[in-house]
C-alpha cells in the first residue's frame, strides 16, 4: 500500500519533473555556462572560462540602474492607484455591480498589451493628451519617449495584477471589525489606518511582488513607450542576444538579474513573514 | 471615491476606446481618425497571415494551457500532503518557475535547446530522418513552464481548502479510490484547474517575449503585431485588437452566464 | 447567578438609555416597529426572541451602528439617535466576537483605550489592560495572538476589549451562541457575576431562553419586529401576556376553552372535553368568553388514578423521555389532543408501571394555567 | 512569361523571412493557386535579428531576405546555400545592374539574387527648419541645437553609426576603434537630445512629435506623398546605399518550395506588381521596363548620380565587428 | 422520543457489531484503549464524553476510515479490521454532514446507489432517492442545491444520503452540533422517530448529555480513550459506576464519607460534618471504608425546618436560578462545602421567605443517593 502510493507519487510527478528538468534546470545551467563563455567571432558563444562577462557589466550599469529605479517606482505607482480603486470595489460598491466592475478591471487585460502601448504612443505623444493641455493653455509637455510614459505604460499594464489581490483582501474583510473598532471609539479615518490597512497588508504583498517580478523583466513598455531611449535590463538583453549576439555577455547578464531578483524577491518575502502580512494568500505568488 | 474610480476606469478605457475607435478610421495610419469605415476589418479579416498568427497563437495558446493543466494538476495532486527532500525541491522550482522573468526564459530556452538540439539532430536524423527545431513544440513547452507552476499553485491551494470529509464521505457511500477522484475530487478542483487554464490561456496569448525567442518560424500574433508596429502599423491592427477584445468578452460572458446555473456565487 | 440581586437594582426608573418610538426600515422588511423601553441603570436585559425578530437590529441602533428611521433614542438623557458608533459611551460584544486577528490580546484590549483624545498616559492604558484581562482571567495572556486562543477564551478577550473603556452600557448580541453547552453555562456563569462586580448596564441579546430566564433582571421579549412583552423571568413565566410570549418561553399545553365566571383572579373556564378547571385570570374576561388556557407541564400532575376534588383529564401515554432528573410524558387525549406533562423523577415512583400505552390521569389543581391575552 | 509548370511535389507550404510591407499579398495568393504551397511570412525589423536567429539554428525559414552586405558573413558560417540556377529559369544574371546584384555573388557562386534597392538619408519637416538638410552634419548640430528632443535615429547600428561616422568625414563603414570612439563620444552627447532611438519612424514624423530622422528611401517617398512639407536628402558627406536580396538558408525545410517560390517572385511581372505595392526600386531591368515613368524619374527613388555616388554599401565587417555592436548597445542603454 | 421502545430490542444478545480489545495509538496518544463492545442489532446506541475522549476515533474505525493499532472489529460476525470504508456495510453522517457541493440534494443522496456493481436500473435509483427524501420531509428538494437549503435541511440530506443504502448500521458524529437549539430538539426527535421506523441500528457520538439520555437505548460512557460506563439511560443516572459518570452525566453533589454499615444493597455512611444518611451501595463497602458518596440535586429536599427523622444538613443559600420549570439552589455548608439543590417550581411555594442568606434545611431521604465506586 505505502509503496503502490510512493509509485502514484513518483508517475504523477514525472511529467511535472521532466518540464523542470528540460525546461528550467538544463537552460539555467546552460546559461551559467554560458556567462563564463565569450562571444564568437561572428556572433553567438564560444566556449571560454572568463570572468571577463561579469567585469563588464558596468556597461550596462544604466540599463540595471534603470530597472531597480523604475521596477520599484512603477510597482509604488501602481499600488498607490490600485489601492483605493480595490477598496472602492471590495468596500463601498453594491453586490450588484461589484462582479461588473471587477470584470471590467480585467477586460482590458484581454486586449494585446502591444496594442494598447501603441494607443498610449498616440496618446502621449504629440497630438494626443500635450496637445489637449497646450490646447488649455497648460505649456508645452512633452511626455512619449521619457521615463514617465514607461512608467504610465507600467501602471497601466499591471494595474489590474494590484488592483485584484488588494480587493481579495479587502473583500475577505470581516466589516464587523470595523464596526468593532467604531464600537471602541475609532472614527473612520483611524478604523482604516488601524484596521483596514494591516489586515489587507497580504493583498499589498502578493500585487507588489507579482508587479515587481514582471518589472523587472521588463522589455515591451520601455521598448514601446520610452522610444530606445529608457532602458530597462530587458531591453539590454534582447539587444545583447539580437542585435550584437553576445551571448555570453548577454548570459552573464541574464545570471545578474536572477540573481538580483532571487535576492529581493526572498528578502522581501522574509520582510512580509516578519511583519506577518504573509499569512495566507501571500504564497500564491 | 465614486470619482476617483470613474477616473481610473477612464485611464484602463482610453487607450482601449482609441484603439477601438481608431480601427474604424478611412485613413492609412494607425494613429490618426480619418473618415469612417469598415474596411480595415474586412482587411483583417482577409489577410491569411493576420489569420494564421491568430490561429497559430490560439493553438500555442491552448496546447500549452492544456498541458500545463493536465500535467500541473497532477503534479499538485502529488504535491499536496507531500513532505521530505521531493517536496521542498519541487517547491524552490516552482518558486524560481515563477519568479523569474520571461525574457530570461525565453533566452534561456533558447540558447539550452539550440545547444542540446544541435548536439542530438545529427544522431537523431540518422537513426529517424527527423529533426528537432524550434517551433511550436519548443513555444509550448517554454509557456507551460510557467503556467505549469502557475496551475501547481493554484490547484494545491484548493487541494488543501478542499474539506477531507468530503472523501472520507465517498468512501463510506461505496466509492472506491478511482471512483471517488473521478466523482468528488475532480469536479471540486475543476473551478481552480479552469481558472488555472484561462490564466494560462491569457498569458500564453499574449506573450510576446518569450515567444520572440522560442517560436521559431512560428509567427504568433503578437509576433504579428510587434513587427508589424516597428514598420508602420495601419489601422488593421486596431481592428484585430478590437475583435480580439470583443470576442474574449463575449466568451466572458458565455462563461459568466453557464457559470452562473446552478453554481454558488463564488465565495472569493 | 444570584436572582436575588436582580432585586437590588435599586432607584428602578432611573434609566440610563431609552427607545422612544424607534423604527427601523430595510426595505420592505420593517425590523424595528415602534420600539419603546426603558433601560435602567445597572439591569442587566436581555432581548429574547426567534431569529429575524428584531433583536440585532435593535441593539444596533442603540451601539450606532444603525439609525433608526422613525423616532429616537436617548442614552444618559441625550439623544443619540444620529451620534456616530464611535462617540458613544456603549460597547459591544460581538457575536463572532470580532477580534483585531493582527493584534495580541493585549493589543486588542487596549484599542478602546488607544483611541482616547487627549491620549492616555501608556502606562495608564497598560495598569488598565492587565486589569480588565485579570478580571476575565486571562492575566497571562496579554502578548499572545488571538487565533492560539481558544472560542471560550476568545469570548473573554472580547469581553475584556468592551469593559476596559468602562462603557455606560454593554451591548451583547449572541456573545455565547458559538461555544459549546459546557462552557457556554461556565460564560454564563462569569458573565452574570462580572456584572454584577461592575455594576454596568448590560444588554444581551440571545434566543436561548435558559440563558434569558437565568441570567436576566429583566427580559424583552420581541417577535417581528415588536416588543411582546417586558418583564422579570417569573413575570413572562408565569403571565405570559399573550400565546406568543407563552409558546416561546417555556413549554406550554395551550388548550381553547370558555369562560364560565371569573372572580378575584381566577376563572372558572370549561374545556372542550367539558371539564371544568379553575385558572388564574390576569384580566377580567366575560362569561361565555372564547380563550385560550395555557398551562405548563410541570404544573400538571400524573396519577394513576383521579383524586377527589382536583379535575382530571384520562389521557393516553403515547411516549416518555428521560430527561434526568425529570421525565416528560406525552399523552393523547381524543378530543384536547396532545398534552405535555412534566414530572420530576422523584414522582417517577407513585406511577408504577405508567408506560407507553397505559391510560394515565392528568390533575390539574385550582389556579394552575391562566388565561391568555391576544398577541 | 508564365514561370514553369511545377508538377513535382512541392509540398503545401513555404516560410519566407522579409521585412514588413515589402510584398504584395495578392502574389502569395497566386502562387498558392499555382502550386498549392501556401506562404507564410515572417517578418523582421533588422538583418542583426536575422543573423541572430538564422545563428540560434532552427529558424525554420526556407526563403529570406538579407541585405547586400551579410551574405558573405552567412556564407561563411555556413548558413545560406549556393542556389540552383536550374531550379531558377526567371533568373536572368544580365538584367540587373552589376552594383545592386554583385553582392549575391561569393567565391565565384550565386548565393543569393536581388530583391530592391534603396539608400539611407534624412527626412525633416521643412516647416521647422530654418534651411534644408544636406549634411550629416547639419543632422548632429541641428539636434543638439534648434531640434533638441525632435530627432529620430535608427535602432540599426549600421546607420546610426554609419551616420555618426560621417558626420567626421570618415568611412561610412569603419571599424577604426579610434574613429568609432569619436561615434560614440557624438551619439552619447546627441542622445540626450534625441526624440526617440527607433526604426518606426513614421508615426511621430506624421504626427508633428519629431522633426527630423534618419530615413530609407521608400518610406521618405511615403512621408513626402503624404505630407509635402516632408523633406527627404541624403547627406552629402555621403551615407548608405543598399540592395536587399533573396536567399535559402541551409537546411531550408521545404527546399523545393523555396526555389518555387523564388523563381515566382523574380518573374518580372510578379515582380513589377511587387514594386507597385510597396514602392522601392529595383535592380531588374526587365521589371523596370514595366513600371510608370514617373517611378523610375522620382528624385527621392532615384537621386541625381553624383549623389549617389558618395554613397557606399555596407560592409560585411560591420554586422559582425563585436565593436560596433557594443557601441551601439552602449549607446541605446546609456 | 418512547423510551418503552427501549424495551423491545429483543434478543438483546443478537449482536451487529463487536469491539474486540480495539486500541488505537496515534503517535503517542492513546485515542482507543482496548474497546471491548457489543452492539445490538436494531439498537440505538450512544457514545458520550467530553472532548478528546476518543468518541470520533472510535466511530472512525467501525466505518473503516481508521485501522485499530490492536485488537479487531467485527460486523455482523465478519472480522473487518483492514477493510476498507468503501466495502463496510456501514454509513455515516458526518459532523458538518460532507455534502458534495457540486452536486443536487438528489444527486447527493443517489451517490451511494450509484456506486453499486451491477449497476442498479436508473429508475431503482431514482425510486429509492425519492423515498428517502420523503422520509426526511424533503420530497420536494431533490434538484436544489446544497448551498440553497439551510442547516436542519442539510442534516436531513445528510440522513437521507446515509439511510438510502439500508446500512446495517447508522453512524452519527455529532451530526447535531453545528445546530441552534430550537432545531437540534426537533432533529433529535426526527431522528429518534426514523430510528424506530427503519429499525437500523444508529450509533451515535454526542457531547450533549442531555441528548444521550433522552435519545438512546444504551450509552457508551467514554474518557481517556476507554469506556467508563455501558449502560441504559436510567442504569447510568441512577447507578453511575464512578465518578467520573456521576459527574458527567446529570449533575451531582459528591461528598465524602465514611461507611458505618452496609445491609442488602443500602449503606450507612457518615458525611463529613457527623450526619448519618441511607444511601444505596451497589456494592458491599467494608466499615470503615472512606468513600464518596455521590447525590443529584432533584434527589435532595428543601425545607424551613427539618423534619423527624429525616437527616438534614442547615445550609446557607448563597444563589438562586430561575430555570422556568426548576429552580436552581446554591447552599453553602462550612463542611460540606457547596451543595446544590434542583426544586421543581411548585415545591418553591413550600419555602416562603427563602432567598439568597436565608439558613435552610436540605433534607436527604433515605436510600437517595449512592456510594461510587473507584473510577
Ligand atoms: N442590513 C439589512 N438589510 C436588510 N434587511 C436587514 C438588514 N439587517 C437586518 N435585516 C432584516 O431585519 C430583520 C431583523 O433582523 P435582525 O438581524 O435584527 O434579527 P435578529 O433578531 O437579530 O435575528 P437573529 O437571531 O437571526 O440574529 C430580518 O428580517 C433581517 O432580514
Ligand atoms: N489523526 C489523528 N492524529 C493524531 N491524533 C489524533 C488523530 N485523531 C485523533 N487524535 C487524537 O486522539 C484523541 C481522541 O480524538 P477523537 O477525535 O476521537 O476525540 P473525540 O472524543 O471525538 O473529541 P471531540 O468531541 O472533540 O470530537 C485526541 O487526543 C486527538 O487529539
Ligand atoms: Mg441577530
Ligand atoms: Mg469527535
Amino acid at each position: 500500500m505505502a509503496i503502490s502510493q510512493r509509485m502514484a507519487r513518483a508517475i504523477l510527478l514525472a511529467p511535472a519533473g521532466l518540464w523542470y528538468a528540460v525546461l528550467l534546470v538544463l537552460p539555467l545551467i546552460v546559461v551559467l555556462v554560458y556567462s563564463f563563455g565569450e562571444r564568437g567571432a561572428a556572433g553567438g558563444y564560444a566556449p571560454a572560462f572568463t570572468l571577463a562577462q561579469y567585469a563588464n557589466l558596468g556597461a550596462r550599469w544604466t540599463a540595471l540602474q534603470n530597472t531597480l529605479l523604475l521596477a520599484p517606482a512603477g510597482t509604488l505607482a501602481a499600488l498607490l492607484i490600485a489601492y483605493p480603486l480595490a477598496y472602492f470595489l471590495a468596500l463601498r460598491v453594491t453586490a450588484r455591480w461589484r462582479t461588473t466592475l471587477l470584470v471590467l478591471v480585467i477586460v482590458p487585460f484581454w486586449t494585446s498589451i502591444l496594442i494598447r502601448s501603441y494607443a498610449w504612443i498616440f496618446l502621449l505623444g504629440g497630438r494626443g493628451i500635450p496637445q489637449l493641455l497646450s490646447d488649455l493653455g497648460l505649456g508645452d509637455l512633452r511626455l512619449i519617449n521619457t521615463p514617465f510614459a514607461v512608467l504610465v505604460g507600467i501602471v497601466y499594464g499591471y494595474l489590474p495584477l494590484m488592483v485584484f489581490p488588494i480587493y481579495v483582501s479587502l473583500e475577505k474583510l470581516d466589516r464587523r471589525l470595523l464596526e468593532a473598532a467604531g464600537d471602541l471609539g475609532a472614527p473612520p479615518w483611524r478604523s482604516f489606518v488601524q484596521i483596514t490597512l494591516p489586515l489587507s497588508l497580504p493583498g499589498v504583498a502578493t500585487g507588489s511582488m507579482l508587479v515587481f517580478i514582471l518589472l523587472m523583466g521588463e522589455y515591451l513598455i520601455p521598448q514601446m513607450l520610452g522610444g530606445g531611449k529608457v532602458f530597462f535590463v530587458g531591453n539590454a538583453l534582447v539587444d545583447l542576444f539580437l542585435q550584437s549576439r553576445n551571448w555570453a555577455f548577454g548570459s552573464a547578464l541574464a545570471v545578474t538579474l536572477v540573481a538580483i531578483m532571487l535576492v529581493t524577491v526572498t528578502l522581501y518575502m522574509r520582510f512580509l513573514k516578519r511583519i506577518g502580512a504573509a499569512r495566507d494568500d501571500v504564497g500564491l505568488m | 471615491m465614486r470619482l476617483y474610480a470613474f477616473v481610473v476606469y477612464a485611464f484602463l478605457y482610453l487607450p482601449i476606446g482609441i484603439i477601438a475607435l481608431f480601427s474604424f478610421s478611412a485613413g492609412r495610419n494607425a494613429s490618426q481618425m480619418q473618415g469612417f469605415s469598415t474596411q480595415w476589418y474586412g482587411r483583417a479579416l482577409s489577410n491569411p497571415f493576420v489569420l494564421d498568427a491568430l490561429q497559430t497563437s490560439a493553438l500555442i495558446a491552448l496546447s500549452s494551457a492544456v498541458l500545463a493543466s493536465i500535467v500541473g494538476t497532477l503534479a499538485a495532486l502529488a504535491l499536496s500532503g507531500m513532505k521530505g527532500r521531493l517536496r521542498t525541491l519541487f517547491d524552490a522550482l516552482i518558486y524560481i518557475a515563477v519568479m523569474i522573468p520571461g525574457i530570461v526564459i525565453g533566452i534561456a530556452t533558447l540558447i539550452a535547446l539550440v545547444t542540446v538540439f544541435d548536439a542530438v539532430n545529427p544522431w537523431l536524423e540518422g537513426a529517424t530522418g527527423w529533426r528537432l527545431s524550434m517551433g511550436a513544440g519548443s513555444l509550448i513547452a517554454a509557456h507551460g513552464l510557467f503556467t505549469m507552476s502557475l496551475v501547481i499553485i493554484l490547484v494545491r491551494a484548493r487541494i488543501e481548502g478542499m474539506d477531507r470529509a468530503l472523501l472520507e464521505a465517498s468512501a463510506d457511500l461505496g466509492a472506491g479510490p478511482l471512483a471517488t477522484f473521478r466523482q468528488v475530487t475532480l469536479p471540486l478542483l475543476a473551478p481552480a484547474i479552469l481558472a488555472g487554464f484561462l490564466l494560462s490561456f491569457t498569458f500564453s496569448f499574449d506573450d510576446f517575449i518569450i515567444a520572440f525567442f522560442v517560436a521559431g518560424s512560428e509567427t504568433t500574433l503578437p509576433i504579428y503585431i510587434f513587427s508589424s508596429i516597428r514598420r508602420g502599423v495601419t489601422p488593421e491592427i486596431n481592428a484585430i485588437g478590437t475583435m480580439v477584445m470583443a470576442v474574449s468578452l463575449l466568451m466572458l460572458v458565455i462563461a459568466q452566464i453557464t457559470l452562473r446555473r446552478g453554481e454558488k456565487p463564488n465565495p472569493q | 447567578m444570584t436572582e436575588a440581586t436582580g432585586h437590588h437594582t435599586v432607584g428602578a426608573s432611573e434609566s440610563i438609555a431609552e427607545f422612544v418610538n424607534t423604527s427601523k426600515r430595510f426595505g420592505a422588511v420593517l425590523a424595528a416597529d415602534s420600539l419603546n423601553l426603558r433601560i435602567r441603570k445597572g439591569e442587566f436585559l436581555s432581548f429574547l426572541g426567534p431569529s429575524g425578530c428584531g433583536k440585532t437590529t435593535a441593539l444596533r441602533m442603540l451601539a450606532g451602528f444603525e439609525t433608526p428611521t422613525e423616532g429616537t433614542i436617548l442614552i444618559d438623557g441625550r439623544e443619540l439617535a444620529s451620534e456616530p458608533a464611535y462617540r458613544r459611551p456603549v460597547n459591544m460584544v460581538f457575536q463572532h466576537y470580532a477580534l483585531f486577528p493582527h493584534m495580541t490580546v493585549a493589543e486588542n484590549v487596549a484599542y478602546g483605550l488607544r483611541q482616547r483624545r487627549p491620549k492616555l498616559p501608556r502606562a495608564e492604558i497598560a495598569g488598565r489592560v492587565a486589569k480588565a484581562l485579570d478580571t476575565v482571567r486571562l492575566g497571562d495572556f496579554g502578548p499572545r495572538r488571538i487565533w492560539q486562543m481558544s472560542g471560550g477564551q476568545q469570548q473573554r478577550v472580547a469581553l475584556a476589549r468592551a469593559i476596559v473603556n468602562e462603557p455606560k452600557i454593554l451591548l451583547l448580541d449572541e456573545p455565547m451562541a458559538a461555544l459549546d453547552a459546557k462552557l457556554r453555562a461556565e460564560m454564563q456563569m462569569e458573565l452574570l457575576s462580572l456584572q454584577r462586580s461592575l455594576g454596568i448596564t448590560f444588554i444581551l441579546v440571545t434566543h436561548d431562553q435558559q440563558e434569558a430566564l437565568s441570567m436576566s433582571d429583566r427580559i424583552c421579549i420581541m417577535g417581528k419586529g415588536r416588543i411582546m412583552q417586558i418583564g422579570t423571568p417569573r413575570e413572562l413565566y408565569d403571565t405570559p401576556a399573550n400565546r406568543y410570549v407563552a409558546d416561546f418561553v417555556g413549554r406550554a399545553n395551550i388548550l381553547p376553552a370558555r369562560v364560565r365566571a371569573t372572580t378575584g383572579g381566577r376563572a372558572e373556564v370549561e374545556l372542550a372535553d367539558g371539564l371544568r378547571v379553575e385558572v388564574t385570570a390576569p384580566f377580567v374576561a366575560p362569561a361565555g368568553a372564547a380563550v385560550e388556557v395555557a398551562i405548563r407541564p410541570e404544573a400538571l400532575r400524573l396519577a394513576l388514578a383521579p383524586e377527589p376534588g382536583v379535575p382530571a383529564i384520562a389521557a393516553r401515554v403515547t411516549h416518555m423521555t428521560f430527561y434526568g432528573e425529570h421525565i416528560e410524558y406525552l399523552l393523547a387525549h381524543p378530543v384536547l389532543g396532545a398534552l405535555q406533562v412534566m414530572l420530576p423523577r422523584q414522582a417517577e415512583r407513585a406511577l408504577p408501571g405508567a408506560d407507553v400505552g397505559v391510560m394515565l390521569h392528568v390533575l390539574w389543581d385550582a389556579g394552575a394555567g391562566l388565561i391568555l391575552g391576544q398577541d | 512569361r508564365p514561370g514553369p509548370a511545377l508538377a513535382g511535389d512541392i509540398g503545401d507550404r513555404v516560410i519566407l523571412a522579409t521585412w514588413p510591407n515589402y510584398h504584395d499579398a495578392a502574389n502569395f495568393d497566386l502562387f498558392r493557386d499555382q502550386t498549392g504551397a501556401a506562404v507564410q511570412v515572417n517578418v523582421f525589423g533588422s538583418n542583426e535579428e536575422m543573423l541572430a536567429k538564422l545563428q540560434a539554428g532552427g529558424s525554420g525559414w526556407d526563403l529570406f531576405v538579407p541585405t547586400n552586405y551579410t551574405i558573405t558573413t552567412y556564407v561563411e558560417a555556413d548558413l545560406i546555400e549556393p542556389l540552383d540556377l536550374s531550379k531558377l529559369p526567371n533568373y536572368d544574371a544580365a538584367a540587373f545592374e552589376a552594383r545592386f546584384a554583385e553582392a549575391g555573388t561569393v567565391g565565384g557562386k550565386l548565393y543569393a539574387v536581388p530583391k530592391n534597392w534603396g539608400t539611407t538619408g534624412m527626412a525633416w519637416d521643412s516647416g521647422k527648419a530654418k534651411a534644408p538638410f544636406t549634411s550629416w552634419k547639419e543632422f548632429f548640430d541641428v539636434t543638439r541645437t534648434d531640434f533638441s528632443g525632435r530627432t529620430i535615429v535608427h535602432d540599426y547600428q549600421l546607420t546610426t553609426i554609419g551616420s555618426a561616422l560621417k558626420y567626421f568625414g570618415y568611412s561610412f563603414n569603419s571599424v577604426d576603434p579610434a574613429e568609432l570612439a569619436e561615434a560614440e563620444k557624438l551619439l552619447i552627447e546627441v542622445k540626450p537630445h534625441l526624440f526617440a532611438i527607433t526604426s518606426d519612424y513614421q508615426p511621430p514624423m506624421r504626427n508633428g512629435d519629431a522633426w527630423l530622422t534618419m530615413c530609407w528611401t521608400g518610406e521618405g517617398k511615403q512621408l513626402n506623398r503624404d505630407l509635402p512639407e516632408i523633406q527627404f536628402a541624403l547627406g552629402k558627406e555621403g551615407g548608405e546605399i543598399w540592395s536587399d536580396y533573396y536567399a535559402i538558408p541551409k537546411n531550408a525545410p521545404h527546399r523545393d518550395a523555396a526555389y518555387a517560390l523564388l523563381n515566382f517572385l523574380i518573374d518580372p511581372q510578379v515582380n513589377a506588381r511587387e514594386a507597385l505595392a510597396h514602392g522601392f526600386p529595383v535592380a531588374d531591368a526587365r521589371v523596370n521596363a514595366q513600371l510608370p515613368a514617373e517611378l523610375l524619374n522620382d528624385p527621392i527613388l532615384h537621386p541625381a548620380a553624383e549623389l549617389l555616388n558618395a554613397l557606399e554599401f555596407g560592409a560585411a565587417a560591420t554586422l559582425t565587428d563585436p565593436n560596433r555592436a557594443e557601441l551601439m548597445a552602449r549607446f541605446k542603454s546609456a
